[in-house]
This record gives structure tokens, C-alpha cells and sequence, in this order.
């Protein structure tokens, strides 16, 4: 199984990196571009087959590690 | 005093720090291993600065879920004392012993120099023998060092006065020009500048070695 | 493929050996080689390992004295500092993988010189880095400057070794082709030092540290290659590193170091677990035998080809004495890094490789290593340059010319890189990038000793003369060492040059390698460790021809050091040298005048000891409050950098009978500049006239201008252009800067 | 509109900090983790209504800047 989790900024948090990368577009002349936001993704290869026990797992896993939830939000996706 | 310096696989400013300490105490600090499970009696714990884990993920997330610091929160909330210096610093908010988080330096990159603090809370233990707006020369070395915190929690630390050091000139793009901050009682203090940097400043004692000073003296 | 058959001519070819060296090696081993064999074989002759075109002249470099414990051959020098200290230090090329990936590049660069030196035995204290970029108009140069920048800083600072100095110019010589050469000084125990001879039969082989990957297969013989327009062809080549792992990997050698378990261990640099076993088994005189299955692999169905040609980063080989595994083990073990044993040293003289219960490789070590290839490439001697005729050039206002090589790009502040660096861990450095000293400054940890580090090279001057531009640089950096208030003691040195089958390029690395020569020996300035990185050329150009010199010096007692930064109101400026005002392959005559591939200044060595020593004593005679010697623009740039570390003003003698541009920045050798207290000037004076030094009256400090003449500029405005132009150009970054 | 990047390592690249998750999830009691990989998504906010134009322009975003293509790919999601 494999467990795909993204990890975002909450909105409001300041993105140095998206604001970062915005200007950086916009000086590269894509002047379409009105914002910009950085988050992670973490792919997870995971033994053992039953998806909602995984969920649950990983879930525990973003809340303990992969997230700061001080300034993060996560989704976790299931994968076979 | 005595003093316990943890060390974190990554971790770079051990021994500096170690050193400052025993410059000023006479006495050499217990080093403690991050897999450390026993409980071990100080006055004072240093979480000190470096890349414990690489930095990855996020600095110091790594080193906040080491089997040590349940000892360290214990120790906190037993009223204990704690350092957090740069890396330290991100694993004390990490931990949540202080709130908000240390996101990357708003250009995106590492900056070493010399900078200003404005000292702004002296009823720590810490610097209690500052006084209060007084300017201290402390050197920074971090690639995340921009404190944020969401409006209400920032206004909450702004109210209790938990912000013990501003920069004169924000390097990093931290809020409010946080530089140094503490839990609301004081016995916990997270900075970036690094005053294990700052032991002598010419052919004088340095801020540093006052601010390490002044810990051994609040503590004797 | 099959890794047991033959090799076809195509796939000799891809290997990069020549017909006749592919017969050589036949011939060696009375049979044609299997794949995995050529391919251990084609790494091993490549001219990355094999130094095929280069060591008969290398050989004529002075190697020995009274302080080197270790001179070239090991992984790094090594120099005696009293007090049964040792200073391990060693440059190296990371030139090829930086421009194809600058973060990477560079931070894998930095990596493994780290590795070089604490494989010996000692902690890393010190990086350097002397960086080349093509001109800053060149669409790439900018994101290259940043990716390398980051990728240094990146992983020195993870590590926690201080970046304390280093160089950086810009040239369109070098557009498609940078140079990145790091530098690392590490510290030891005389009695402790660790060599990577693989000695006694039977001995267990651990491999420790990062697990094998598929990345960098071929690395060192893409070192070895030119680049043409399919590099892109070679990218996923790179190799990414990881600064926690090498981290890690310096605390746990170190500790297993000190048990006494090791007889020998050497890393994994170019051709990673190829070179290391070979090279430990040649040098022990011993033959190795690898189990594959055991090597620690990160990626599935590696086979035998992938894991001895990949170039994996932050691995390292350990001979073990016997009974010492379990011990040995626990210490990687508790920092976290992979470890096992794959296999024991033999007494067959053969490297023998078994995976899968087949041995796929058995070679005889001889033929890969002392028996590689050597060559004496032809190679044309320089036609000489013409001579630049001082008075042939127009007259200008020294102010406005002062001010235009100021902020040229080659000597404008580079505070936007070493901002970048942490060059205060370990709490030692005394002098770095931003202290305004001609050498980085170190402490020896704990005492009141410290070494002085300094790289340099002027490669317009080794264009147009190779012989001169080679003395000048070692000439440079043993003047910087004495600038510093340090004992100049030995060098390192990194020479890049383009492709050495041109006569004419071999030429070049022929004659600066004999200018070099001939200033370490008069200087008693040894070469003890040393790189050399050839095929430096992008679509048949090649580069400007550039050996880097990494000196290193002791300075026995700490108030000893001294910068360029402490000259005061009311100090005399004092010229030590004699001045010609040679302007050839100056920098006045490059941007003020447009010219290059005049002769450049002669290097009269006997001089620069006497000027040196002169020097030395003034600054442990507390005689003088400031110290800079003159490279790059002379000696007014000198005076204004002075000025600028100093933040005072100054007004500069002009000369009776030279044009002041000759006067003021011409780069006639062996000078420095003083900031002399008056009352100290009598004192100097008469130590000068007893060593036959000239000592020249060159200024006053005075005021808040440089002033020359009726000219002159607010240092304040000064200070602006210099720290501005830098940052300027790159906060227009555009483009991929890395990490 | 908005566009969606994903940049990964490509396959074989080392991930230094995907394994250091690994051994901190493993050492944190998660056996079943066999493996991780840390990517990167950026989102972005575009101004014009034209998606086949979008993902032209966000591609050549991604060559020149958002990924590094010599150890990295990536792939181009638009959305509304
Ligand atoms: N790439 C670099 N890395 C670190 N420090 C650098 C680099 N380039 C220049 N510096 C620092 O900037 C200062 C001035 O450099 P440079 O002009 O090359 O010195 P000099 O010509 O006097 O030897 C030195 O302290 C040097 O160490
Ligand atoms: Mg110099």
C-alpha cells in the first residue's frame, strides 16, 4: 500500500517560500501568476493491506510528525 | 548550576555551548543523548543550535518526538529551566513549550552576522540583570528563523509579555521582530542569536557571556 | 547486459579508453577484460584517478620539510603545528557536476573534501571554497553563482564546520565551464593519524555510512571528459548529498578511531567503492576479496557494474584489526548509519568481486594502479608575452578609475556569499570572509595557537604567462599567510586547466606547474596535498588556466594576528616593495583599458622572503596597526580596501616620475601596504633599512575621502558602490537556484 | 484559475530527507513504514480563463524554475 499525504500551510500562515517563488515568476515576465503557496507532499510505502487501518495510522502519523499543526493542515490519500 | 546540554544527531553547537557554560560555571555541563530514557536531575537544560536530523522535514520536528524530551517537558512544566538556542529554539515551538513556529528566512536564504537585540522582557531568569530596551551584540547563523504566529496567539504572547529579545534590524522577516521569546512564566526561553557566539567582544566580556552570567546568578 | 561478456569496441569506446590502452590492458592481463572488469579498469585509468597526463609533472613539486608528517599521495597533507598537533588539509575539484547542478554540484564538493580529511584522522575546522563563474551578463552565471553559493553554505553549515574565506571571480573564460574547488583543514593528533594502507591477510573489510545507489555511475569519468552541448545527456549522473549523513559519519569514525580498532580506511570519492579497495589493497600490498551481496544497497537488482562504478555520496571502507567487529559495528550502529562487513583483504594481489554466487570480476591490483597508463603529453612552450608600456597608456582621473576597479565584479564585496556561510561554529574562527584579514584565521581549539589559511590564483596572469602566473600564486598566497601575521608552512593546490592533449594546453599546466615548483622551493612553501582537474573546455574553448593555491600557516601566538582593518586618524601608509608600476595582465589595464596577455609582473622570490620577513617581524614587533598586501589593482586598491575595513579616510602620495596609474595600480610583486602609529615610524625605518627593505612614504590617514591628488571620493560613497554591485546583481535573480 | 504542481525526485535520485521520515516514523513505533519520499506541490493562482495556454505557460514554469529538471520531474494539474 502506499499512503500519499500533503501537507499545506494554514491559510493565513505567511509562505516565505510561495512568496518566494511568486516573485521570482513574475521577474521571469509570467505576469499571470497573482500568488503562489508551497506545500508538501510525503509518499508513504506501507505494509499490511487494510486501508481504513491505514488511514488511521497515517492520520496519527501527520498529527505526531509529518505536520505542525500550529501552522499546517494535511489530507491523506490511500493508495494500493 | 548544573546544566544538561542535549544532543540530537545533527545537532553542531554542542560543544560550543557546553564550553560557554563551563567558562562560566567552572563546571562542565552533563552531555545528554537524545535516546536518553532516564531521568536526569539539573537546573538548567540546554537544547543547543545545528541541524539535528538535517533540519528535514522541518527544523527541529524530528528532535521534538526524541524519546529525551518527555523528560524535558517534564522538567519545563516541573518549572525547571530551558534554553532553546537557534535549532533549540525551533524544537522548543515544535514541541509546543513556546508557541508559534520558526518558518524560513524571508530571502529564502542562510544568514550568518552580527546582530542588535533589544532586550524586552527582563523578568526571566535569563536576563534579569538587563534592563529593559537595554542592547546586546548576539550573532545569528539560521536558514529558519522567521517567527510567525497567527494573530490572536500573537497578540495573547505580545499581552503576557512573553517576547524577550527584538531585533533592531529584523533579519530574517520575523513577526513583530521577535528574536527571543518565553513561556508566560519565564523558565523557558527559545532564541535564534546565539550567545555562546558572543563569550568575549573584543578584549571584553561578551553579551553572551552576561546573559550565562546572569542565568548562574538567578539560579545560585 | 550481460556483465560477464566481452566487451564490444562500442562499449570500450563509451569507457573512454583508447585503442592502444585497451590493448595495454589486455596485454596486462592476458585476456580481454568482462564488462565489469573494463569497467573498473576505464575508471581507474580515467585521468581523474590515474593522474595519467599530469604525475610526471607533479613529481617535480617540492613535497618535503621539517613540519610535513604527510606530503601528496594520501588522501590528504598533512603538517606538523608542535604541541602534537597536526593540520590535515587538501583541495579539491568539483567543477564538471557544479555546472551541470550548482546546488548539488557544490555541496557534494564540500562533502567529500571533508571526507578526504577526516578519513586521516582529523575534525574538520576549516572550509575554503575559490569559485570561477563565466561574466555576469552570461545568461547562466547568476543562477549558477546562487545554486553554488547555497549548495556550500547547504551543507558546510549542516555539518557544522565553519566556511571561513575563499575566492571569487568572474570571467567569460570560464561561461561554460565554472571552477568550484573546495577547500578543508582538519585538525589531528600527530601521534594518531590514520592511513588508508590495507595491511595483513585476512582482515575484515566494513563498509560504513550511506547506502549504495545508482547515482553518479561514471562520475569520474565524466570528470575526465569535455563538455559539448548533449551534457544534458549526462544529468542524471548527479548525485545528490546528504550533510546529515556526513555529519554522522565524521562523529562515528572519529569515535571508532580512537578505540584503536582501525589498521586502515579511506573513503569513497571518485569511483566510489572501486578506487577505495583498490587503492587501500595496492597501497597494503594486499588483495581484496567483496561479497556485493553484502554491500548495503538502497536501490533493488543493483548489479555488480552499478555498485563498484557508483559514486554514491558520505561511504567510507574500514580494515578492521581482527576481533574488533562487534565493537566496531555498535558505533555506527548508535549513530544510525549503515554497516557491514563485505569482505576481507587476501594474499592473492587480486581484486575479486563475487555476487550471486559468481565471481564476476579478478583482476590483478597492479594493472589499476601502478601500472596505469602515464603519460608525457607533448606540449608547446608559450610564445612570450609582449610587454605593456606604462607610459604607452593614457592619463585619468586615479579617483574615478580607483572607483571603476573597485566595483568591478572581480573585486567588488562579496558579503551577499559569505552571509550565506556559518563562519562561527566550533566557536573558534578568528578571522573569516568579513574580517578584513588577507588569511581566514583559526583557532587550534584550546590553546593559544592558531593556522591561517588563504587561496589564491590569478589566472590572467597564468594565461598569458604560465611560469610567472604559477609563482605568482603560490608567491600570493604565502604573502597573504605573512599579511595575516602567520608562518607560511605548506600549500594545497587545485590545478584546473583545459584539455592536456593540446600541446599548448599542456604547455600551460607544464610551466605553471614549474613556476609553482620553483616558488615553493625557494619559499620552503611544500606542496603537501593537491588535485588536478583537466578537460576543463566547453566545445573546444577552454578555460583560463587556473591553479588554485591553498596555503596554510601557523601563527604561534594570537596577538601575532592582524588585518587590513585597523588603521587609525593620523597613522602613516608605508609601501614595503619595490613599485615599477608593471601593468601588464593588471587588473587597471583588463577594466580601465580593455587589455590582456601583456606580460605580467616578474616574481623575484627572494625578494618576497626579504620583503616578508621584514613584514613578519614589523608584526610581532607590534610596529604596525594595519596590514594588507597588494594584489589585484595595486596599491591603491590596497589603500582603499584599507580604508573601507578601517572606515577612515585617506590621502595617497603620487609619484614624482611614474603616471599614476603605473604608480597606483600597478602590480609590481612582493609589496605590502602599513598603517605605521607615527610614533612607531622611527622604530620601522631603521628595521627597514637594516633588512633592505624599501619602504616608501605612500599616504596619511586622514579624514573621511580618499583623496588623490586633487581627486577624491567619501568612503561612505565608496563603501556603497563596493557592498552594492553584488547584491544588486543577484537580487535580479531569474532562473532555477537550486535548493 | 489555478494550477496544481507536483515535483518529485525522479526515481533512483537519493532523498535524504524522505528517508530520515522514515527511520523518525519507524523510531516513533510505525513499523509498517517501509519507505518514504518527500515531494513538493506548489499552487498557483493565474489570472486568464485559458487552460490549454495555462498548462503551457505553468510547464514552462516548472523547466525554468519550479522544478530542477536535472534531479527532479514534475506534473501539471489546471484547475478553476
Ligand atoms: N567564494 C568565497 N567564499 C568565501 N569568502 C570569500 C569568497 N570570495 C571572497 N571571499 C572573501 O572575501 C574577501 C576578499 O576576497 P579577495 O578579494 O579574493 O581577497 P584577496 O585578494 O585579498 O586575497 C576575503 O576575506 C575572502 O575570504
Ligand atoms: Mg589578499
Amino acid at each position: 500500500m502506499k499512503a500519499i499525504v500533503h501537507v499545506q500551510l494554514k491559510p493565513g500562515v505567511l509562505d516565505p517560500q510561495g512568496q518566494a517563488i511568486a516573485g521570482a515568476l513574475a521577474s521571469l515576465g509570467y505576469d499571470e501568476v497573482t500568488g503562489a503557496r508551497q506545500g508538501k507532499v510525503i509518499e508513504l510505502e506501507l505494509s499490511g493491506t487494510d486501508h481504513a487501518l491505514a488511514r488511521e495510522r497515517v492520520e496519527a502519523m501527520c498529527g505526531q510528525l509529518l505536520a505542525n499543526m500550529v501552522i499546517e493542515q494535511f489530507s491523506v490519500e490511500i493508495l494500493d | 548550576m548544573r546544566v544538561a546540554v542535549i544532543v540530537f544527531p545533527g545537532s553542531n553547537c554542542d560543544r560550543d555551548v557546553a564550553e560557554a557554560i563551563a567558562q562560566v560555571t567552572g563546571k562542565q555541563p552533563i552531555m545528554v543523548w537524545h535516546r536518553e530514557t532516564t531521568f536526569f536531575d539539573v537546573d538548567l537544560v540546554i537544547l543547543p543550535g545545528g541541524f539535528a536530523y538535517g533540519d528535514y522535514l522541518r527544523p527541529g520536528a524530528m528532535a521534538a518526538r526524541s524519546s529525551v524530551m518527555r523528560h524535558v517537558l517534564d522538567h519545563a512544566k516541573a518549572g525547571g529551566l530551558v534554553l532553546g538556542i537557534c535549532n533549540g529554539f525551533q524544537v522548543l515551538t515544535e514541541i509546543g513549550l513556546l508557541p508559534g513556529a520558526l518558518l524560513p528566512n524571508a530571502g529564502m536564504k542562510f544568514i550568518c552576522k552580527p546582530v542588535k537585540l533589544k532586550v524586552t522582557r527582563t523578568s526571566t531568569p535569563f536576563t534579569g540583570s538587563f534592563t529593559k530596551g537595554q542592547y546586546l551584540d548576539i550573532p545569528v547563523a539560521h536558514h529558519d528563523g522567521n517567527y510567525f504566529a497567527q494573530k490572536d496567539e500573537l497578540s495573547r504572547l505580545e499581552d503576557n509579555e512573553q517576547v524577550v529579545f527584538r531585533y533592531e534590524n529584523n533579519p530574517n522577516g520575523s513577526i513583530n521582530d521577535i528574536a527571543g521569546l518565553s513561556n508566560v512564566s519565564g523558565n523557558v526561553l527559545g532564541m535564534m542569536p546565539h550567545p555562546e557566539r558572543a563569550m568575549v567582544h573584543g578584549k571584553t566580556r561578551g553579551d553572551g557571556y552576561k546573559l550565562f552570567n546572569t542565568l548562574m546568578e538567578m539560579i545560585r | 547486459m550481460s556483465d560477464l561478456s566481452t566487451p564490444t569496441p562500442q562499449q570500450i569506446a563509451e569507457h573512454g579508453l583508447s585503442d592502444e590502452e585497451y590493448e595495454s590492458l589486455c596485454e596486462q592481463l592476458g585476456r580481454e577484460p568482462n564488462l565489469n572488469e573494463l569497467g573498473i579498469c576505464s575508471v581507474m585509468w580515467s585521468e581523474h584517478c590515474s593522474y595519467k597526463s599530469s604525475r610526471i609533472h607533479l613529481a617535480k613539486f617540492p613535497t618535503t620539510g621539517k613540519r610535513v608528517i604527510c606530503g601528496p599521495g594520501e588522501n590528504a597533507g598533512i603538517i606538523d603545528i608542535g604541541d602534537g598537533d597536526a593540520v590535515v588539509f587538501k583541495m579539491e575539484s568539483h567543477n564538471h557536476p557544479s555546472f551541470i547542478e550548482p546546488y548539488q554540484g557544490a555541496a557534494t564538493g564540500v562533502g567529500g573534501i571533508m571526507r578526504d580529511v577526516f578519513t586521516m584522522g582529523a575534525r574538520p575546522i576549516a572550509l575554503l571554497n575559490a569559485l570561477r563563474f563565466g561574466e555576469p551578463d552570461n545568461p547562466k552565471t547568476r543562477s549558477l553563482v546562487a545554486g553554488v553559493v547555497a549548495g556550500i553554505g547547504g551543507y558546510g553549515n549542516c555539518v557544522g564546520v565553519p566556511t571561513v574565506g575563499g575566492e571569487m571571480n568572474f570571467d567569460p573564460g570560464y561561461n561554460g565551464n565554472i571552477l568550484v574547488n573546495a577547500m578543508c583543514v582538519g585538525l589531528a593528533r600527530a601521534d594518531s593519524i590514520f592511513y588508508s594502507a590495507a595491511k595483513g591477510v585476512g582482515n575484515t573489510i566494513l563498509y560504513v555510512g550511506a547506502r549504495t545507489g545508482r547515482d553518479g555511475i561514471h562520475g569520474a569519468t565524466m570528470a575526465s571528459a569535455e563538455f559539448d552541448d548533449d551534457t544534458e545527456e549526462k544529468r542524471p549522473r548527479v548525485q545528490v548529498g546528504d550533510p546529515f549523513t556526513e555529519k554522522r559519519l565524521i562523529e562515528a569514525c572519529l569515535e571508532l578511531m580512537a578505540t584503536g580498532n582501525i589498521i586502515a580506511i579511506q573513503d569513497m570519492g571518485a569511483a566510489g567503492l572501486t578506487s577505495s579497495s583498490i587503492e587501500m589493497a595496492d597501497k597494503g600490498g594486499v588483495g581484496i576479496e567483496i561479497d556485493l551481496d553484502m554491500v548495503p544497497q538502497r536501490e533493488d537488482n543493483m548489479t555488480a557494474y552499478e555498485m563498484m562504478l557508483s559514486e554514491s555520496q558520505e561511504r567510507m571502507l574500514i580494515i578492521l584489526k581482527p576481533g574488533t567487529e562487534t565493537q566496531s559495528r555498535q558505533i555506527f550502529t548508535k549513530w544510525e548509519l549503515d554497516v557491514d562487513v563485505i569482505g576481507r583483504t587476501t594474499d592473492t594481489g587480486r581484486l575479486v568481486l563475487n555476487h550471486k554466487g559468481e565471481t564476476v570480476c579478478n583482476l590483478p591490483i597492479a594493472p589499476l594502479s601502478d601500472l596505469a597508463p602515464k603519460y608525457d603529453r607533448p606540449w608547446k612552450k608559450q610564445e612570450p608575452a609582449p610587454e605593456l608600456n606604462a607610459e604607452d597608456l593614457p592619463q585619468r582621473d586615479p579617483v574615478d578609475a580607483l572607483c571603476r576597479l573597485m566595483v568591478c565584479p572581480d573585486m567588488a564585496s562579496k558579503r551577499w556569499v559569505w552571509e550565506q556561510y556559518d563562519r562561527h561554529v566550533m566557536n573558534d574562527t578568528l578571522a573569516d570572509s568579513a574580517s578584513s584579514c588577507d588569511g581566514a584565521i583559526v583557532r587550534i581549539h584550546g590553546t593559544d595557537k592558531a593556522v591561517a589559511i588563504s587561496s589564491d590564483c590569478t589566472p590572467r596572469y597564468v594565461q598569458a604567462d604560465a611560469y610567472r602566473g604559477g609563482k605568482q600564486a603560490v608567491a600570493e598566497s604565502w604573502r597573504n599567510l605573512i599579511a595575516s601575521g602567520a608562518k607560511p608552512i605548506a600549500i594545497t593546490n587545485c590545478l584546473n586547466f583545459g584539455n592536456p592533449e593540446k600541446p599548448e594546453i599542456m604547455g600551460q599546466f607544464v610551466q605553471a606547474v614549474e613556476g609553482m615548483a620553483k616558488a615553493c622551493d625557494k619559499l620552503s612553501f611544500p606542496v603537501v596535498s593537491g588535485n588536478v582537474s583537466l578537460y576543463n573546455e566547453t566545445n573546444g574553448k577552454a578555460i583560463p588556466p587556473t591553479p588554485t593555491v591553498g596555503g596554510v600557516g601557523i601563527v604561534k601566538a594570537l596577538d601575532h594576528v592582524i588585518g587590513f582593518g585597523g588603521a587609525e586618524v593620523g597613522d602613516l601608509l608605508y609601501l614595503v616593495g619595490e613599485t615599477s608600476g608593471w601593468l601588464g595582465s593588471s587588473l587597471y589595464a583588463r577594466e580601465i583599458e580593455g587589455l590582456s596577455g601583456h606580460m605580467p609582473p616578474p616574481v623575484k622570490l627572494s625578494v618576497e622572503q626579504n620583503n616578508g620577513k621584514f613584514v613578519k617581524k614589523a608584526i610581532q614587533q607590534s610596529l604596525v596597526r594595519a596590514v594588507h598586501d597588494l594584489s589585484d589593482g595595486g596599491l591603491a586598491c590596497a589603500a582603499a580596501d584599507m580604508a573601507l575595513a578601517s572606515d577612515v579616510g585617506m590621502v595617497l602620495e603620487t609619484h614624482d616620475e611614474m603616471p599614476n596609474h603605473a604608480w597606483l595600480f600597478g602590480e609590481d610583486q612582493a609589496r605590502y601596504l602599513l598603517a605605521v602609529p607615527s610614533h612607531k615610524l622611527n622604530q620601522l625605518q631603521r628595521l627597514a633599512y637594516k633588512q633592505h627593505v624599501p619602504f616608501v612614504f605612500a599616504g596619511e590617514v586622514v579624514g573621511d575621502d580618499i583623496k588623490i591628488g586633487a581627486a577624491r571620493i567619501k568612503v561612505a560613497d565608496l563603501r556603497k558602490k563596493w557592498e552594492g554591485w553584488l547584491v544588486k546583481y543577484m537580487e535580479n535573480i531569474h532562473g532555477n537556484a537550486g535548493e
